[in-house]
């Protein structure tokens, strides 16, 4: 029974860290129907820029704000010049630039951090938590409580904030959205903004775990990517509960397959989603008018 | 009718022939086997960019799990060359024929997806082969690799001499061009490109849109597969990194860096990222003195620039600068035309 | 004449709401049918469930003798029934000869193969298609546009180039969803010549549109649909006088 | 496509090709223009390292190496009178971007390549040297029969000797095999299983992990149900640290043993004040202090300052590979020999065996690699590393 529980247990952690990375993904494309290959080096920057903070002095409080900030400013930035002008170009367009952006932020963390790992200390210091026979890492209970935290700020913020309502109605009908007085070009850069602080929180919480290195941003940029596909490409909460599922799914198939194979069921596992269900299991099917 | 032809397409012969000339005089120019090394890669990987131009530029659909396709080929030969010392060529059609299965299948089941959701399917496929490879570690060696695949030889022609094999690759590359070319300028390249503006209008037109959109997406990856068992052949070494997701973007890159509108864009992006990344790496080193550190931020940086400011690719800014030339050139030539009958 | 298109009890229903409720009628060969009625009256759903578009809740399509629904959209061209769209779907990139060209598809044998191989059928074909392609440019008065790409051109000549696409290799049953959508008198008067000329050449038409004036001189007979049912059939002569159909929809114009 | 003028597109072509080789073919005609004029002036080792990516765990302190010598030799000056150049490539944990280095090497003209970081890659270049008939000072454990590679690296065996003569004195007979699925970490196991069968000790259980992943909790709970009495962990870092952090956080009080890829100061950050039953496979070169004196040590001791001198960092076993690679060239060249084939039988038949860092070399048969002497057992301890007696 312990091995079930532990099982479940290291699926959620898993499937946290990747629920970070999907409401990344969800909150840009959400608003400007961009998916942003970037946003796993938003990760990056996040964590190591927070790792130097640390080592600069500042305590975690201060460091962990500090690196948020500097990591939406990036992304402010990176809206500015890059994706802004060319918003209405192909869909194939936009991925490959989102691509060189992700290539040049992976290249610039490379030179200013060089290639070793650096470890962050974790927020909380305490030893393993023993719950029905498995062992919890406090430090995957406080990325439990981030992303439920986060969940309810950012539902708030959409759902009850005209700021929020403004962002979904100029992805869903830019041209309606600016007839109302909404500038949607502000709601782009604020839509990125927003994207690259989350991201960096993702990377904050993840560094503890699985140590900070300039490359770190690709694989968990896919797995958020297929958390958000599984969840609902446009919702958060069904981003959420797609990165737990993609977690546990991966933690049970490894257990009792075999772990080599469980990355493969993953992707196997989004094959199937893309197939049967692209919009996503929370997500009401959208037909195309002819 | 050769006039129609010409008349809807442009010329065939003219940039064919002046591309042969060009790689006909390369080897006298190049001393060094380095750079021959770099020459036979680059028309290695410009089979796959050719392949995917045309699902690409033309069909409009994405692809970033090509490298898969590449390494199938790549393994195949490797495996049925280096472990069960098959003939070469043998393994090269069971490699394209196993290409074609496979991505048919797939393409059944993918195709019917769009943009990112596509991009992303394809990713998956790319890595669910690497995982594959990894794990069949008896017949594909698995992490530390294959070793041992033979070289080619053709008749008596030992390929295993880089300037043999040099002529040899792109000999093949002119006879994919070729097969590609005239598939465009026929009525499936009129097709594809329809594909690409409105699905629903071609398909009323009475073309099976699914059908089309499988068979480029299993010819582009039976490009790539051709290019494996060559690519395997020549480095006598393969191993799974080298068939991973970032090489799948690298090739969608020089497709979209040449210029995704044209075969010939194809063939430009791949040399000049090709020569991009030895040139940052040669610079890197010798005056700042940092090895490969810089070669990836000056990369995205130019994938970036180009992507935006000249969305048609390389090009189709050099068919533009050639146009001024050439226009600056008639106007002379009348100028010239009316004070010679001025004079007389 | 033989019948060419009966459509049997064609019903449609979108959860709770019936757009199309149990619809019969059938179209004669060189016979030209329109459908009208006010907007939200289910004429775009009937359309689309015709040309294969939406599958139907119940009823069926036959088209001269063998069953329709339930075939592929692209297996329609290759019966001889072409359609053209209410929000025009032509191709932007390429140019005006290469988008009538398309549509000459159905006659051409090249596959992937044949043409790669430059067998001696791609040369014979690109010919068919150019020549067919010529006659309906002079015909459509856009010859003189031929090399410009599709999406510079104006609205109204790119509402011929889609006519001219749908007609080019011959269709006996053409489908027009609101042919004179946003075009001035001269196009309006212009495209129904073309359809005039195409009668007598024996190609039968099933059209939807607003445009009374155009409905009445063109059309052979007349459907009427409100609220999803059909409420009227007739010559326009009949139709005008009909009672239901002025108080559901003609009532308030003099005509 | 309209009827754009395709013609000019392929001569425009023609000019951006031609410039892009005469670019690059300058660059490298230069070069072997002066490799011709003063031959015996100046003796080229070429180096091919994974100076980034991720391999680079390894690579990097190898880098440095390599500019550490480089620096050292600039000061020496001429060796009786020939300069010795170290041309060094980063191939970015790429094989093929080894491959082309290594043509590049050749075309440039050295007289020996020391590499690769990884086994997988030294493969990959080992035929190009063969073909060029040049030495391969492997730095990596590699298996093959061609005469003219010279293994500096241990074989995994004589790694693992070490883990297995610990087995066998404190009596371990159920033991659990855990490794990153990447070049590095699939070359322990087989090497293990032979030594096994000798000591018949019983491997109750074999997981792999993913060289990227960031949980093996999973992996650690299957390996609990078989409880083993020891964990071998066969992988570079940072997947080696997370093992040993899991291990740590799943309560296991067994002794785990790491591969020399984790002797290196990143894996100990990793398990920070947390490492008390963890130990690593490394060189004597982590812990020269606590050594008894001998010439050994002293040798041992002059890299390691020099290294901390000039990076402020200790050089761990891979660096040390590089540095016994270069060094054995530059004896040779200190015996007047200048040309690969001198080198070769000056190294076969003059030197016989060096005292290197990694351990004894017997160069009559360079492929058994270097001998276990340079290798021993490290705990940590307040995170430093322990010489364990």
């Amino acid at each position: 029974m312990d091995l079930v529980m532990q099982y479940l247990v290291t699926g959620l952690t898993v499937g946290s860290i990747y629920a970070l990375m999907a409401i990344g993904f969800v909150t840009i494309y959400n608003i400007t129907g961009i998916l942003n290959f970037a946003q796993g080096e938003f990760a990056m920057i996040g964590a190591l820029s927070c790792v130097s903070f640390v080592n600069l002095g500042l305590p975690m409080f201060a460091a962990i704000p500090a690196a948020i900030i500097l990591t939406a400013i990036i992304g402010f930035a990176v809206e500015r010049t890059v994706i802004f002008p060319v918003r209405n170009r192909s869909v194939i367009t936009l991925i490959v630039i989102t691509i060189g952006v992700s290539t040049f932020i992976k290249g610039l963390g490379l030179i200013i951090w060089g290639t070793s790992p650096r470890t962050l200390q974790p927020v909380m210091k305490m030893g393993p938590i023993q719950l029905l026979g498995a062992v919890i890492n406090p430090q995957s209970l406080f990325i439990f409580l981030t992303v439920l935290l986060l969940l309810a700020v950012l539902y708030v913020f959409f759902d009850k904030t005209f700021i929020g309502s403004a962002l979904r109605a100029s992805e869903k009908n830019p041209r309606a959205a600016s007839l109302m007085g909404i500038n949607t070009s502000s709601m782009s850069a604020l839509a990125f903004t927003l994207a690259a602080a989350l991201g960096a929180i993702a990377g904050i919480m993840i560094a503890p775990l699985t140590d900070a290195t300039y490359e770190m941003g690709f694989l968990i940029g896919l797995k958020g990517f297929v958390a958000m596909v599984i969840g609902g490409v446009n919702n958060i909460s069904g981003a959420v509960v797609g990165g737990l599922l993609l977690g546990v799914i991966e933690a049970f198939s490894g257990g009792f397959i075999s772990t080599f194979y469980s990355d493969a069921i993953a992707f196997g596992v989004l094959l199937l989603m893309l197939f049967f269900k692209p919009t996503g299991l929370f997500s009401k099917a959208t037909g195309e008018r002819v | 009718m050769a006039k129609l032809d010409n008349v809807l397409y442009g010329h065939l012969w003219r940039p064919f022939a002046s591309l042969m000339v060009i790689v006909l005089l390369l080897p006298l120019f190049v001393k060094s086997s380095y750079i021959l090394t770099v020459l036979i890669l680059i028309g290695i990987y410009s089979l796959i960019s050719i392949g995917l131009s045309l699902l690409l530029g033309y069909a409009g659909q994405i692809s970033l799990g090509h490298a898969a396709f590449f390494g199938i080929g790549a393994y195949v030969s490797g495996v049925l060359t280096a472990k069960y010392a098959g003939s070469p060529w043998i393994a090269m059609v069971i490699g394209i024929v196993f290409t074609w299965l496979v991505s048919y299948v797939i393409g059944m089941a993918i195709l019917r997806l769009k943009g990112h959701f596509l991009a992303l399917a394809t990713m998956a496929i790319n890595i669910i082969f690497f995982i594959l490879i990894l794990g069949l570690d008896e017949f594909t060696g698995g992490a530390s690799g294959l070793v041992g695949i033979p070289s080619l030889s053709l008749f008596q022609l030992n390929l295993g001499n880089p300037l043999y094999f040099y002529f040899f690759v792109w000999f093949i590359v002119f006879v994919i061009i070729l097969f590609s070319m005239n598939i465009i300028r026929s009525n499936i390249g009129r097709l594809l490109r329809s594909i690409h503006d409105s699905e629903i209008a071609t398909e009323t037109l009475g073309v099976n849109v699914a059908k089309y959109k499988v068979i480029i997406f299993s010819l582009s990856a039976v490009y790539a597969s051709l290019a494996g068992s060559l690519y395997a052949h020549f480095i006598s070494f393969i191993a799974p990194p080298s068939f991973y997701i970032t090489f799948s973007i690298l090739l969608l890159v020089m497709v979209m860096v040449g210029g995704v509108h044209s075969i010939w864009g194809a063939v430009l992006g791949t040399a000049i990222i090709m020569f991009l990344n030895e040139w940052i790496r040669y610079i890197g080193q010798t005056y700042f003195h940092i090895s490969g550190q810089v070669e990836i931020v000056v990369y995205g940086l130019i994938i970036i620039l180009v992507m935006m400011f000249m969305p048609k690719g390389l090009v189709d800014i050099l068919e533009r600068l050639w146009k001024k030339i050439k226009s600056v050139q008639i106007k002379g030539a009348e100028k010239r035309k009316m004070t010679t009958e001025k004079g007389a | 004449m033989a019948n060419l298109l009966e459509v049997k009890q064609l019903t449609k229903k979108f959860g709770g709401i019936t757009a199309v409720d149990r619809i019969d009628f059938s179209l004669e060969e060189g016979e030209v049918v329109a459908v009208i009625g006010p907007n939200g009256a289910g004429k775009t759903t009937l359309f689309n469930m015709i040309s294969c578009f939406i599958p139907p809740t119940s009823g069926e399509v036959i088209y001269k003798g063998e069953r329709l629904t339930g075939r592929k959209i692209f297996e329609l061209a290759h019966l001889g029934i072409s359609r053209t769209f209410q929000n025009l779907q032509i191709f932007n990139n390429m140019t005006v000869l290469e988008n009538v060209m398309m549509g000459v598809h159905v006659k051409l044998k090249t596959n992937v193969f044949s043409a790669g191989f430059r067998l001696p059928t791609v040369k014979k074909n690109e010919e068919i298609a150019y020549q067919l392609a010529l006659d309906v440019l002079e015909m459509v008065e856009l010859k003189d546009f031929m090399y410009k790409k599709a999406g510079n051109l104006s609205y109204g000549l790119q509402k011929q180039l889609e006519f001219a696409r749908a007609i080019v290799y011959h269709p006996q049953l053409i489908l027009l969803d609101e042919p004179m959508a946003g075009l001035n008198d001269a196009e309006t008067n212009r495209m129904a010549g073309y359809i005039k000329e195409l009668k007598k050449k024996g190609c039968s038409f099933l059209f939807v549109e607003h445009k009374m004036a155009t409905v009445m001189e063109l059309a052979d007979r007349i459907i009427v649909m409100d609220f999803g049912k059909k409420i009227a059939e007739g010559t326009p002569h009949e139709i005008a006088r009909n009672e239901k159909v002025i108080s559901a929809y003609l009532g308030e114009e003099a005509f | 496509m309209k009827k754009a003028v395709k013609g000019r597109m392929l001569l425009a072509l023609l000019i951006v090709f031609l410039f892009g080789i005469a670019g690059c073919g300058s660059q490298s005609t230069t070069q072997t223009d002066n490799k011709g004029k003063d031959q015996g002036k100046v003796v080229k080792i070429g180096v091919i390292v994974a100076e980034t990516g991720p391999a680079s765990t390894l690579g990097h302190a190898q880098a440095n190496t390599v500019k550490l010598i480089q620096k050292e030799l600039d000061q020496q000056g001429p060796i009786n009178g020939t300069k010795i150049q170290l041309i060094m490539h980063d191939y970015e944990t790429n094989d093929t971007k080894a491959v082309i280095a290594m043509d590049k090497l050749i075309s440039e003209g050295v007289v020996a390549v020391v590499g690769a970081t990884q086994t997988s890659t030294t493969m990959a270049i080992l035929p190009k040297a063969v073909q060029a008939n040049i030495p391969l000072m492997a730095t990596a454990p590699v298996s093959t029969d061609k005469e003219n590679v010279y293994m500096l690296a241990h074989s995994s065996s004589t790694i693992i000797s070490q883990v297995v003569d610990y087995l066998v004195k404190h009596n371990i007979k159920k033991v659990a095999w855990l490794n990153a699925r990447d070049a590095f970490g699939v070359i322990g196991l087989p090497a293990f299983k032979e030594l096994a069968k000798q000591h018949d000790i019983e491997i109750v259980a074999h997981e792999e992990f993913d060289a990227t992943a960031s949980d093996m909790t999973v992996q650690l709970t299957n390996i609990r149900k078989k409880n083993p009495e020891a964990v071998i962990v066969w992988s570079r870092t940072p997947g080696a640290g997370i093992v040993a952090r899991n291990f740590k956080s799943l309560g296991f009080t067994i002794p785990m043993f790491q591969s020399t890829a984790a002797a290196n100061k990143g894996f100990i950050e990793q398990v920070q004040g947390n490492s008390d039953n963890i130990m690593v496979v490394g060189s004597k070169l982590s812990v020269v202090d606590q050594l008894p004196e001998s010439d050994q040590k002293k040798r041992i001791l002059a890299f390691r300052d020099a290294y901390v001198k000039e990076f402020g960092e200790e050089p761990d076993l891979f660096a040390a590979h590089a540095y016994d690679g270069i060094q054995l060239i530059i004896e040779a060249v200190k015996a007047g020999k200048t040309t690969a084939k001198d080198i070769q039988n000056f190294l076969k038949n003059e030197l016989k065996e060096y005292p290197a860092i990694s351990g004894t070399l017997d160069l009559t048969n360079p492929l058994k690699g270097a001998k276990a002497d340079g290798l021993t057992l490290l705990r940590i301890e307040n995170n430093q590393w322990k010489y364990n007696q």
